[in-house]
């Protein structure tokens, strides 16, 4: 009844089983011929080592710099983001939603875990976890408050369920004093969080 | 289903806690169990549909106690031996025992790359023209399938309003039944967080879903 | 709250399974730990409302993975250390570590008989009166509180008949709170299946839940 | 991963915890003075031997064969039933469900484990389980499918969802071939299940 202290004990004893079941299904497809475990590695080095935040940070720079790439990315953002190499799995269809000074968007799977992969890789722990997926639809100044995060009383909030296949990249505000900034200096302030729409761009 | 995936709404799961510098994966496991994930969607010629349906399809409470990677590796577990793909003494062996039944194709290391950039678009050419446009009032449906919807429990049975009509898409609630595909038109619906929640809910805060046109009636 | 108590329209727990020349209880412990809970009621002051709150309000995972008397007895060690009855170091030694709290009361041997068959009725001398009648129609509000509520979310949003008027009854969203029995008349208030479930559902079964007038509005 | 197994191997070490757990809160509960255990063994003796569903059973039975007593318990149960000296704590306001050959009533606590405890005593684990209390308000038939029972499509179905304090005992249908049974024959026919809803009463 100690929840919390039962529960550790529990996931630790689970986890080694999970590892052990892991290796013995792999072992089992690869033996069989379903799977041939180079493919494997490449799907993680994939992404482990080449699609991440970094990808939508281009993005989002290029959005707040190039005003023509602006206007493309919020009229069809899946071409738009193609442009800059990054297309594919769990971002087929991807819409790109604009915060203002009066609104801000946040982005959620209630469902499962539906994430734009090729601009922010693969979605971290708390987005998949029952506390965000619960509260983001119903409080999400209260989520906002748990990234540190508090807006204006008056700033509209948005918050996008992806119920089907469309996946949303927010593109946050940008910062001020940042006139004449590269476009690679700007990435530096995107992060994750504030694709996502639990966070803010950094302030330089 | 009404499973625990259905989260929208619920309390009593405490603060979202976000990890610093938090690494793609935590284990070795984990990245075992998603490559395998990817990697076995070919061989075994299941669609995403009937993956999440074989995720969200097992009780509430093992559900809610399993990690997200676990949910996962299970849903494949279930899948594999749904199709006979593997046996259960193999699992517990920890080898192959009996024949590999034939599959029509493998990933291998040259097609990732491809693969992976191509994605499963889910648009698909229309047969019909969109019964909604942009502005309509509309009512989510009461719906309570046994099998897979993406339609979340805290819309049924609210109005909201056409935001956007996406375009016309593959089917879950079929597709996951291996039903085919029969694609829908897909709208943004867009709902005032005091419609879904009560008066006492922010007025500041509007929630949109994308639902497809069965979801949907005029209001 | 809407928190695993909230079970109405759930999917994926299985059959229900009746066992066979059920004992009353399972163990000794869970004699135990309901007679504690009984008893503990008179010194511990707490009223009917603020245990189902003590036991409803916890992760939702929690709650679904344990059994009913585990979850009667995680809410009464709750409560007794909410209150300073009980602390945490005398739960682990298992004995009392500081002195007693002075309680107003505790249950005798001599008490059991009358305390059971007296019960603790929740019905009030009337202050105002009732503002539907049977055969009313009404909505059930949407409300989401966080706090104890006893509205489930399968009816909220939905369009009923009032079939009786049952009288003037502790309210328990306010009671649970400490914030006094603030009585309201209690209905019983009668669905279609088909409009709870939507038009799949059984067109033979309706649904009835008992409901306080603050949970509706005329329709 | 073995939901199934996992599960009992984790339920076993959790009893004896949860047992070890209840035996220390009861001793500090008693040394504080807080609680007589003579008074715990009473209240435990009180539910194990004397409340039980025998009590409804006699309610049950003097109902098919007492009209006057019949109308009065369909009028007001609670006080009917106190004729027969059960009342009391869970039973304060008590309401009498009468089936009749074209609707069948089922009781069910969808919140908790509201039940009436002077007719029937404590509910049994499948009532207060997460299986009964989710179906039974969409899916009765399925419930009572569960019960081996199954009603004729043309009987309508009434759930009564116990979220006040109103506790309901279902008056099942008197069956047939009983004319001038005793009382207490009659109640020999009277299950538990027939009073909850989820069965009917034992045919002679």
């Amino acid at each position: 009844m100690t929840g919390h202290d039962h529960h550790h004990d529990h996931d630790h004893s689970e986890l080694s089983e999970t590892q052990l079941r892991v290796r013995a299904l792999e072992s089992v497809l690869t033996e069989k011929g379903y799977v041939d475990p180079a493919a494997l590695d490449l799907l993680i080095e994939t992404y482990e080592k080449k699609v991440g935040p970094r990808n939508g940070a281009r993005v989002v720079a290029k959005a707040w710099t190039d005003p023509a790439y602006r206007a493309r990315l919020f009229k069809e953002a899946t071409s738009a983001i193609a442009e800059l190499g990054y297309a594919g799995r769990q971002g087929e269809h991807i819409v790109a939603l604009e915060n203002t000074p009066t609104q801000h968007n946040m982005v959620v799977c209630t469902l499962c875990s539906c994430y734009p992969w090729p601009v922010l890789g693969l979605p971290p722990v708390w987005y998949k976890s029952a506390p965000y997926r619960s509260r983001a639809v119903v409080d999400p100044r209260g989520v906002l408050k748990d990234f540190g995060v508090t807006l204006p009383a008056a700033t509209n909030i948005r918050v996008w369920d992806s119920t089907a296949e469309i996946r949303y990249l927010v593109i946050p505000l940008r910062p001020g004093g940042t006139e004449g900034w590269s476009e690679d200096k700007l990435a530096e302030l995107v992060t994750r969080d504030s694709m996502i729409g639990t966070g803010l761009a950094k302030q330089p | 289903m009404n499973g625990a995936q259905d989260l929208g709404g619920m309390h009593g799961f405490g603060p979202v806690v976000p990890e610093p510098n938090e690494p793609v994966f935590h284990s070795e496991w984990e990245r075992r169990a998603f490559a395998l994930t990817l990697a076995m969607a070919m061989p075994g010629a299941w669609n995403i549909d009937m993956s999440r349906f074989a995720r969200e399809n097992r009780p509430p409470a093992e559900y809610l106690a399993m990690s997200y990677y676990q949910v996962w590796f299970a849903a494949l577990e279930t899948m594999l031996k749904q199709r006979e793909l593997v046996a259960d003494d193999e699992i517990v062996a920890g080898r192959s025992l009996h024949a590999p039944k034939p599959v029509t194709r493998t990933l291998t290391p040259g097609d990732v790359a491809q693969v992976l950039y191509r994605g499963a678009p889910t648009e698909r050419a229309t047969k019909s023209a969109a019964t909604f446009k942009a502005g309509d009032t509309v009512r989510a449906k009461t719906i309570n399938p046994l099998t897979h919807t993406r339609l979340p429990r805290y819309v049924r049975g609210r109005t909201g309003t056409i935001e956007r009509v996406i375009g016309y898409h593959v089917f879950p609630d079929s597709n996951a039944l291996g039903a085919g595909e029969n694609p829908q038109w897909l709208y943004t619906v867009r709902f005032e967080g005091r419609e879904l929640w009560g008066g006492d809910a922010d007025a500041s805060v509007t929630v949109s879903v994308d639902a497809w046109e069965p979801y949907l009636e005029r209001a």
